[in-house]
């Protein structure tokens, strides 16, 4: 089975109780489809931040079999 | 160039001695511009007791990487090292050091603005901090001035 | 604030630990920007050997305390530290550190780079070069940019 | 007597052969004055700069007593 492995990172991590999900790979399947799965979410926040394999990406895109997926909060480095 | 997360305390001033001394020629680099952020105990109005940085491991290294070489590819740097701690933080302990090597101080001091600035906006950290009345994750950056305050 | 004029070698990194360590209160200055200008092999074409720097006794400190007490005027600095060789230089001895402490980096920031451009233009230091055919005085400074060699 | 004391830099200082000249003062004395003496040159060379008690002067300022001149040429510090 080929999965897709989410992250969850400060603020967010917390408000998912987690830091990691496991999602089975479908085709089409689109980085909204895995935010309504981990939060129960229709929308994603506006201020959230989206990865896929350690790149930002914006808007919605499809996801491809062994992905990376982070969802995480505006960041405050240094 | 060397770029290292740091999860455990260290001097920025003695790792920048120790990065010159192992250094190859130094009578190519005129200039040395270092930037140290130290951990503060007050931020937007508060007394801070410590804070923890949480970072995404493998994607805030390869982000720092990535500053690092568009820096040196904007400038005429010869060298650059970037540290940067990660986890719980005490007050008066060094958070980053960004030291930046070139024959001009033009050079060297504009890539260290720009690196400080990018990994201030950009880089994958998030803060938490410890205040009077339990803890809060920080939401923004300051501008960087005593304005902002 | 520390202001003085150095006759013999000095390292400038160990002068800022050294000056770190010895300082009072380590969680106010969450910012601290460094400049470091070190003899280069290379100046406007040509090697350098050795150079001396002369400067008028008295006048050359007056200007340079002025300088840091305009800086920390102007910028929200919390400390500066300012040391400034004199004498013969060889190549890759340090020539000057400027050290500011503020509470953000903003301010630390500008305040160094406004010391040093200053001291650059201002400051009353000669340089005499030794190049392959003699010595010769350097009669103007570069832009601070790699694109003025 | 009172005296003017001069102090030579760099350049200007290998130039005139000494470092330092003292030069009794009387009143009216003007930098130039000054210059024309330890030089014998009836001009101060346009790039040169003055000072008078370490305080960059400009133009051709009136000297008091006890007062310090120095000539230097631009400064190429730092």
């Amino acid at each position: 089975m080929s999965i897709i492995k989410v992250k969850f990172f400060a603020r967010i991590r917390e408000e998912m109780g987690r830091a990691e999900d496991q999602v089975e790979f479908k085709p089409g399947l689109k980085v909204s489809d895995i935010w309504n799965r981990a939060s129960g979410d229709d929308e994603m926040p506006e201020a959230m931040l989206v990865a896929v394999n350690m790149e930002h990406v914006k808007g919605d895109p499809e996801l491809k079999e062994g992905d990376e997926v982070a969802f995480f909060p505006p960041v405050t480095g240094g | 160039m060397r770029v290292e997360l740091r999860p455990a305390p260290f001097d920025a001033v003695a790792e920048v001695g120790d990065y010159r001394a192992a250094g190859g020629s130094p009578g190519k680099s005129g200039a040395t511009s270092i930037f140290i952020g130290t951990m503060r105990d007050f931020n937007e109005g508060e007394e801070v007791g410590a804070m923890t940085l949480e970072h995404y491991p493998g994607m805030t290294e390869k982000h720092l990487k990535e500053i690092c070489e568009h820096a040196a590819g904007q400038w005429a740097v010869h060298d650059i090292l970037l540290l940067h701690r990660t986890g719980d933080i005490e007050v008066g302990e060094d958070i980053v050091l960004v030291a930046t090597w070139a024959a001009h101080r033009g050079d060297a001091i504009d890539a260290t603005r720009f690196i400080i600035e990018d990994l201030k906006h950009r880089a994958p950290f998030w803060k938490k901090e410890t205040v009077s009345d339990g803890e809060r994750w920080v939401d923004r950056n300051t501008s960087g001035y005593s304005a902002a305050d």
